[in-house]
């Protein structure tokens, strides 16, 4: 099973967790990326996604297929915020599950690094040394 | 000529300073030559790392024919996660 | 920092989340694991866990120290369940925080290989094909 | 001699058919000969895929000298997570 969500409101842990959670599975992986304060040595305060809703769930849900097809995994939660963002909040959780605990890592893993690659969202930094869309300058 | 409207997110709508804008090419125009397109009306386009162009809502390869009534979007190096 | 627990009790993602939590991270992996319907071909119907507790809790804490050591994180939460659980119910929680992503997984998967490995908690599991204390036998 | 209290767990209580068992082993002896000990009182314990004996919460090597009022406890192979 595949879930993909891009919210402008908070995301619930229990919720992607309940999502995967299956009675054939003993293994779950859960990723959660938060808003740190730092960034390339500088104090970050606050940050703002922009999305490009449409394809961004498109290039989601596909990533959740090729991943089901590479790993031995029963299901895939990929939930992303969009909007204003606090230090300390959920950008991003990622929830897999599957019967061993080693392709539930592995998985879990390969979704938040390809969800970095190719998915159409953006991070925009507010710092002390001023704002700045990520990645996007040399 | 065919008419595209280019829609731009993130770093791409602050150089154009708009949410989308409009270009016309020749029939049979691909993304390359759009690509060149926007470097021309915007060159401030060449001082991101990259950009690539999505067309559909999925990545476009070069070589593509650009169609009428195409969802064009400039995509700035993305930063998800 | 690191947190040990063994508990009777039913065991909270959230509370291992919310103890790992930190500002100067920006990601969490989470392990859980859960009662599986079946194994070695069997349906399990339930299992108890036994514990020897001031033991495990010793090498519990010794494996977080461990992991801290090896990998750059900033926390680790163990939360271990003993006694009767049903199908689905968690048996173990691991959280780790780090920096970065790729310390985070490689970190959480190392804690519950070492768990499996050394920490004196065992399983019995009740299937139709009688009761078992799991890797007792050969 | 001195005697000594070792506490089971899980298929080791099983095997004992209680909590703990007592056993006197002469001053000096290491963990080595309890496990002789015990595989003598308990022949069931060699069934077993192997076992360890931790002393005062810790695993302890076979050289190990036990002492009066040592925690001794079989470990049977661990299946926890």
């Amino acid at each position: 099973m595949i879930d993909v969500q891009i919210s402008d409101q908070p995301l619930s842990i229990d919720t992607c967790y309940n999502t995967v959670q299956d009675p054939s599975c003993g293994g779950i992986c859960l990723f959660v990326g938060t808003i740190r304060n730092h960034n390339q040595g500088e104090d970050v305060s606050r940050l703002e996604f922009d999305s490009y809703d449409g394809m961004a769930l498109k290039e989601m849900r596909k990533i959740g297929e090729e991943v089901l097809e590479l790993y031995d995994l029963k299901s895939v939660v990929l939930h992303h915020r969009k909007g204003a963002l606090d230090i300390g909040d959920v950008a991003v959780i990622i929830a897999v599950s599957s019967v061993h605990r080693k392709a539930a890592f592995a998985g879990c893993e390969w979704v938040i690094d390809r969800l970095k690659e190719r998915v159409p969202i953006w991070k925009k930094e507010f710092r002390g040394d001023g704002s700045f869309w990520i990645n996007a300058r040399p | 000529m065919i008419n595209h409207t280019i829609l731009t997110f993130a770093a791409a709508r602050e150089i154009v300073g708009a949410a989308s804008f409009k270009t016309d090419l020749a029939p049979g125009a691909t993304v390359s030559d759009l690509r060149a397109r926007i470097l021309e009306a915007y060159p401030a386009f060449g001082e991101l790392s990259d950009f690539a162009i999505a067309r559909n809502e999925a990545y476009a390869l070069p070589e593509e024919v650009l169609v009428e009534g195409d969802e064009l979007v400039i995509i700035p190096p993305v930063s998800g996660g």
